[in-house]
């Protein structure tokens, strides 16, 4: 019989960080509510936005800041589910540079971000400590973190942008101890926001049928990030086997598998209004460039979560 | 589909009536005509760029049309000028020079040593054909974020190109030119100034052509890798992640504007050191 | 017995690399390799310094040595480190595995291959039409050099979720800008190659009065053929350049490029550089197949001495 | 009417970036079918010019020029011209032979009428065992006879031949020489020759027409008295020593300065 | 003793991929000074090769060759030679001026005595006034004129000629054969000279060296009875030509096939 075709796209290559997906498609999961879903690696320099814009995605896994920017850019995405309850970010910073109070401690560092829209989140703590991020005694020197955790090993940076899940762990395979380290979690300074949300757009959900097979590609990929939380080493494996780079290894995905599974758990999927609004305070908190500059409307939805659940 | 195909009519319109025109124009052949055809050849791409990007209703975040990019440089020119201060001037441009330096000093030095020569042409045509830009990611690694890992990029990345034309010019002389200076009982210091080098000027210049175009390329990959919050490569990668279609567009005009005026410079420079040679005699 | 010596086989054999290549080859190498090892220790010798300190022990030489040559994340690994990875990559896996270096090359081979055929073609066509009609001359040859400063490398992830968006994927949009990267010194090597003709050839063929494509085949393509060869030679290497820059940023999953970036993210220096050095060996492969196809065509048709 | 070659006031200008250059002017000459015409003047007096121009390669800017009582072109289309040039201009890619036979191809003869014609011209040159090498394996001598050779292949009506002999050392020129006037008695071609050599124009030739510079123009055309039939020694006659001076006195004449 | 150059039992080989070529052999010649030496024989005899091993770019590989009593290299290192080669092989980024001007500025001269010099070989060689122009201005005579030039602006004691004239039309020739005489006998220079033509040898040399192919050997060394002092006309005497004739017969006989 004819199975409804998905395609989706992740925010950044294969790995544990999006192991729900992996595990509703090798454990049948999607095939169980009659999807054939295409998953689609994402890299450092793909913006998942504008491939879901370009056609070459259904859905995408995205970062709300990024999407809401989007959105007002006119890109009208909507979240449709938010696997993901809790924020992984954080910044870490070498001991040995003297860091132990953001308040006060940042001016006059460097420190390592990432950008292509994953800027926003640390944008807007900035400019709620009021540092500039231009440089000078008074504010921070801002560079552009490649793709690995080297700025920090090579002293490079006083602090870079880690994930509790990931960067944090390379850091510490590295040779560095947790001693040497000093973490700043977005959740603990007020400024988490939204990570790994899934995304369509607008227009997608104005077809009954479209509706209704994302309800079904919500419903098997919670299943499956369920099933991943609860067996991460078995996650740990598919994720593996999924990677074509060759490159991961099976202790960090599973390290990666048991922390994401930290951060989905408490999350059925259904987005939580309170994390929205906390969110969308923090981005238009960003003194005089906000990251956005009004109230988005229309930007999340709970018809997909609602009919998956039901 | 009839829509499309009534699209499709003005489109073949104007590219027939811009060729027919340039068809006729280049029976002349003088300098303005030269200019004029070049010229209408780029105004007709751009005008069915943009009558393509509405006709089809092409979505800006995919291509984004002439007109759009146009408006974006214009409102940009300050963060445009910085980062073409940052890579093209301080990365592309320092690192050429550093490159081009070693390598024709280098080139000269090993000039003298045909063991040398033979031992290092191979090796330096070989890593001339490797896919250097895949050292970038080491070189931010050991230089650090800012321009000068980029230039370190370029000067890599030009060298041995460079170094392999030079080498080559310098030993371009033909038997004549060297048994007459060897008659005249010439030191070395005189027929390296006064032959190998005015010899290996046409060689030089094509490396010298070749690589300004990979000096910019260099650069700006290299930013990929890290780098402060400007600059071309940074630009680009940030607002494709912001879906600033138009500004990225904008950036790409000022490289491609940069890398063809840098590409004129150089080849008019070697027009008038290398008058003398034939292909720039026809 | 000196003079026995000098006549002996082993001295002629020396005396021969010095005269060829082997001999000053194999000592630029091992200079390069020397250099290579001392480089290796001074760049890893801060993190070793480090790390000594962190857990406060003493190194003797020999043993600070040693550790600046082994360890797991080096700024710069040494030669010896990388020939094991790459032996692990090429040798120590099934060709299909995804940790082998042969199925990731092959990845970027045939994609190379692609490109580089469809560039090089671009190439030949345009240059057979610029040489034939003063118009086309005129209006792509300056176009065609401000392609080539167009940052194509910095764009490509956009070039790939642009064709993404048009349903091509795959080996096809890496495939696609090493073709753009290729066609150029074709172009201008094949022009330059059609035009060799010097006046006097020319004006043989036209007191037989020959036609334009007699002139063609028989005059211009042959003339050109050294020049294609030379400019082949550089098209393939810019192709396996322009995949190898596709597949880097832009979330191709296989592919030296691929794996150059997660050895990148996951500091795993050594991997680079195995995939580095199978790129190199891919590009030595691909000029060496030219220059024997050159060599081959260039005997069939008298030109090689 | 049997004139092969009419030019009648023929001038031929080039523009050039430094200005116009006069290349030839008022030129008039008729040449009647079975001639032997050499042509001798100074460097740069136009003799390449106005063979070219015969072959249709160059069009005067003033005068007529008729070749078998059409155009030029028109006569280079119909393939009534062989010309060998001033270099040999041999195809590097193709064998000796090959390179004889390139014109045949073009012409469109067929396989074993080609093999048996190339054989022909190249025992005719003495380079009978020589047409599987490559031009760059023969001497300079040897590549000019290839290239004459190539030029006789497809028996045009027309021989137009600049300098053939020049790169080659007194004795073989005697050699080819003879050959030549052989082959021209046996096939009655009509042959127009620019030499250097006083002694060559005067051996070979019916008429020589001797030429000076800036603009080039034909000073005086002098029908030559000796027989058709001319053996080396003639070259030690009276006659050919008068014939020889005569032409001599019209080149100093020509010549200015330089 | 003034013999300048001595050769005893030259032999000289290449070593080629097909194996040796003996380009010269057993070649024995004194040249005493102020001689001037024609070398004349077929194409590929050794006459390049030999001037070549005189000025040192070849090394004989037998027999013993000296030079002002020194080893060649010795001599071109004391600067003894000016050597005009076949082709005029100017440096094409140097305008003629400079070009002629070039051995000076190697050699160390001022930059007055230069730009006399220079002035002064020019007119020699009729182009005064083109000494601003780049070599490809001017016609393939006037370059080699430009060449000879630059073989005599630094007063070598012995010019090297490698057929300096065979690119000239015979009235040019004739001119700078006389010029060339002259200067010979104002200056007293040892001159070794290689031409292709018999007369050429004959007018200009006190001797001429016949020489003949595979090997290059000399067959036949013929002192000239000719006065020092001669006239253009000298070459219709009976003396020049038998002289003539006996060089003829001298390269005759060492022509064997081709
Ligand atoms: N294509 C051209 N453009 C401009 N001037 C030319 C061209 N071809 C020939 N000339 C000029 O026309 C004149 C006649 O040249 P041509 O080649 O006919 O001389 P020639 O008599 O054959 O001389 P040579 O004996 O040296 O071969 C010369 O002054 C030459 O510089
Ligand atoms: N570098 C070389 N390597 C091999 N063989 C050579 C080399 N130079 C000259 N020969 C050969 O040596 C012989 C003598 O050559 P040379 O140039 O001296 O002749 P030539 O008498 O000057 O002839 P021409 O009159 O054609 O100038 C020829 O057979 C030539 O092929
Ligand atoms: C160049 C670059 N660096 C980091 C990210 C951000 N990012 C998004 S998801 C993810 C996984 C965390 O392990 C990371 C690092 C990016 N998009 N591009
Ligand atoms: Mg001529
Ligand atoms: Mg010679």
């Amino acid at each position: 019989q004819d199975k409804d075709d998905l395609t989706l796209q992740l925010k950044w290559v294969t790995q544990a960080q999006f192991a729900g997906y992996y595990v509703a498609q090798e454990k049948g999961f999607y095939d169980e509510e009659g999807l054939n879903v295409t998953i689609r690696p994402g890299g450092p320099d793909i913006a998942p936005t504008q491939v879901l814009a370009g056609g070459g995605a259904d859905v995408i896994v995205e970062w709300m800041p990024a999407a809401l920017a989007a959105r007002e850019k006119g890109l009208p995405l909507v979240n449709i589910a938010q696997p993901f309850k809790s924020s992984g970010m954080m910044l870490t910073c070498l001991k040995e540079s003297g860091i132990s109070d953001p308040q006060t401690d940042f001016s006059g560092k460097t420190l390592g971000v990432w950008f292509s829209g994953n800027e926003y989140p640390f944008l807007s703590w900035m400019s709620t400590l009021g540092l500039s991020t231009e440089g000078g005694p008074d504010g921070v020197t801002v560079l552009k973190q490649g793709f690995n955790v080297d700025p920090l090993l090579q002293k490079q940076a006083a602090c870079i942008s880690t994930m509790t899940y990931n960067e944090y762990w390379q850091v510490i395979d590295a040779g560095l101890t947790p001693d040497d380290l000093v973490t700043f979690k977005y959740s603990d300074q007020g400024v988490a926001t939204l990570e790994d949300g899934l995304y369509t757009l607008q227009s997608t959900l104005e077809d009954e049928d479209r509706v209704d097979a994302l309800a079904r590609f919500v419903r098997a990929s919670m299943k499956g990030w369920k099933y991943a939380e609860e067996h991460p080493e078995e996650a740990a494996e598919i994720v593996l086997e999924n990677d074509e780079t060759g490159a991961q290894t099976i202790e960090h995905q599973t390290r990666m598998a048991s922390e994401v599974a930290k951060l989905t758990a408490g999350s059925d999927g259904t987005l939580d209004e309170a994390d929205y609004q906390q969110t969308v305070k923090t981005l238009l908190s960003g003194g005089s460039d906000p990251v956005i500059s009004r109230e988005p409307e229309g930007a999340f939805t709970h018809i997909i979560t609602d009919r998956a659940l039901n | 589909m009839t829509g499309a195909l009534a699209g499709t009519l003005p489109i073949l319109a104007v590219w027939a009536g811009g060729w027919a025109l340039n068809a006729w124009l280049a029976r002349f052949d003088t300098r303005l005509t030269r200019i004029l055809v070049a010229a209408i050849f780029g105004i007709t791409v751009i005008v069915l760029w943009e009558m393509i990007v509405r006709i089809y209703r092409v979505p800006t975040v995919i291509l984004p049309a002439p007109g759009q990019i146009a408006a974006s440089f214009a409102a940009n020119t300050a963060i445009l000028w910085t980062d073409f201060v940052q890579t093209i001037v301080k990365g592309a441009l320092t690192g050429w020079l550093i490159g081009a330096a070693a390598a024709i000093l280098t080139a000269i030095a090993i000039d003298r040593s045909p063991f040398l020569q033979r031992g290092l042409l191979p090796i330096g045509n070989f890593v001339a054909a490797l896919p250097i830009v895949g050292i970038a990611p080491i070189l931010v690694m050991w230089f650090g974020f800012d321009w000068q890992s980029k230039a370190a990029v370029v000067v890599v990345m030009v060298f041995f190109p460079i170094l392999v034309n030079m080498v080559a010019g310098l030993a371009a002389t033909d038997a004549m030119q060297r048994d007459l200076m060897a008659t005249w009982a010439a030191p070395y210091g005189a027929s390296l100034w006064k032959l190998r080098l005015p010899a290996a000027m046409p060689f030089l210049f094509n490396g010298l052509k070749i690589t300004t175009t990979l000096a910019l390329i260099g650069a700006i990959v290299a930013e990929f890798f890290g780098s402060p919050t400007h600059g071309m490569g940074f630009r680009i990668s940030t607002a494709v992640g912001r879906l600033d279609l138009p500004l990225v567009w904008a950036e790409i005009l000022v490289a491609a504007i940069a890398g063809t005026l840098f590409y004129g410079l150089v080849a008019l420079i070697e027009k008038k050191v290398t008058f003398w040679h034939p292909s720039q005699r026809a | 017995m000196t003079e026995a010596l000098a006549r002996g086989p082993f001295v002629r054999a020396l005396r021969r690399g010095a005269g060829g290549r082997t001999l000053p080859v194999l000592t630029v190498l091992l200079a390069i390799g020397i250099v290579w090892y001392v480089a290796a220790i001074g760049m890893n010798a801060q993190w070793v310094r480090d790390q000594a300190a962190r857990s406060d022990t003493e190194l003797s030489i020999p043993a600070f040595i040693g550790q600046t040559l082994t360890l797991d994340r080096p700024v710069l690994p040494a030669p010896h480190q990388v020939a094991a990875g790459l032996w692990d990559g090429l040798a120590g896996q099934k060709i299909t595995s995804k940790r082998s270096l042969v199925y990731h090359g092959w990845m970027t081979l045939s994609a190379t291959l692609a490109g580089f055929a469809m560039g090089s073609l671009a190439g030949m066509v345009l240059a057979i039409g610029i040489v034939h009609s003063r118009a086309m001359d005129q209006s792509v040859m300056p176009w065609a050099v401000a392609s080539q400063t167009v940052p194509i490398l910095a764009i490509a992830p956009m070039v790939i979720v642009v064709f993404a968006s048009a349903g091509v994927t795959g080996l096809l949009p890496k495939a696609i800008i090493a073709a753009w990267l290729s066609f150029f010194p074709v172009l201008v090597g094949m022009v330059k190659g059609l035009r060799t003709p010097d006046a006097m050839q020319l004006d043989l063929m036209r007191s037989w009065s020959a036609s334009a494509r007699q002139v063609f085949w028989r005059l211009r393509l042959p003339s050109s053929m050294p020049y294609l060869f030379a400019s082949l030679k550089v098209g393939v290497a810019a192709a396996l350049v322009g995949t190898i820059v596709g597949e880097l940023p832009a979330g191709a999953s296989s592919g030296l490029g691929a794996r150059l970036l997660s050895g990148s993210y996951y500091g795993q220096t050594v991997q680079i550089w195995a995939a580095l050095f199978t790129a190199a060996a891919l590009a030595a492969l691909l000029v060496a197949t030219i220059s024997l196809i050159e060599r081959l065509t260039l005997t069939r048709m008298g030109l090689a001495r | 009417m049997n004139d092969v070659i009419r030019a009648e006031d023929i001038g031929l200008t080039f523009q050039t970036a430094d200005g116009p250059v006069h290349a030839l002017k008022d030129v008039n000459l008729t040449v009647a079918q079975g001639d032997f015409v050499s042509f001798i003047g100074p460097s740069g007096c136009g003799k390449t010019t106005f063979l070219r121009a015969i072959a249709a390669l160059e069009t005067p800017t003033a005068g007529r020029l008729s070749v078998n009582g059409m155009t030029p072109d028109a006569a280079r289309r119909a393939r009534a011209y062989g010309y060998v040039f001033q270099a040999p201009g041999l195809y590097p890619w193709r064998t000796i032979a090959g390179n004889v036979s390139l014109p045949l191809e073009i012409m469109g003869f067929g396989r074993a009428e080609r093999r048996q014609r190339v054989a022909h011209v190249l025992d005719l040159v003495d380079l009978a065992g020589f047409g599987g090498k490559y031009p760059w394996q023969l001497s300079g001598g040897m590549q000019q006879r290839a290239s004459i050779a190539r030029a006789l292949a497809f028996d045009a009506d027309i021989l137009l031949m600049d300098e053939p002999f020049g790169a080659l050392d007194e004795i073989v020129r005697d050699r080819l020489n003879e050959a030549l006037l052989e082959l021209w008695a046996k096939t009655g071609k009509t042959i127009a020759f620019v030499t250097h050599s006083i002694p060559e124009a005067v051996y070979l030739s019916t008429r020589i027409v001797v030429m000076s510079p800036r603009p080039g123009r034909i000073t005086r055309i002098i029908d030559s008295p000796l027989p058709r039939n001319r053996p080396l020694d003639i070259r030690e006659t009276a006659a050919f020593i008068a014939l020889a001076h005569e032409v001599r006195e019209g080149l100093r004449e020509g010549h200015g300065h330089d």
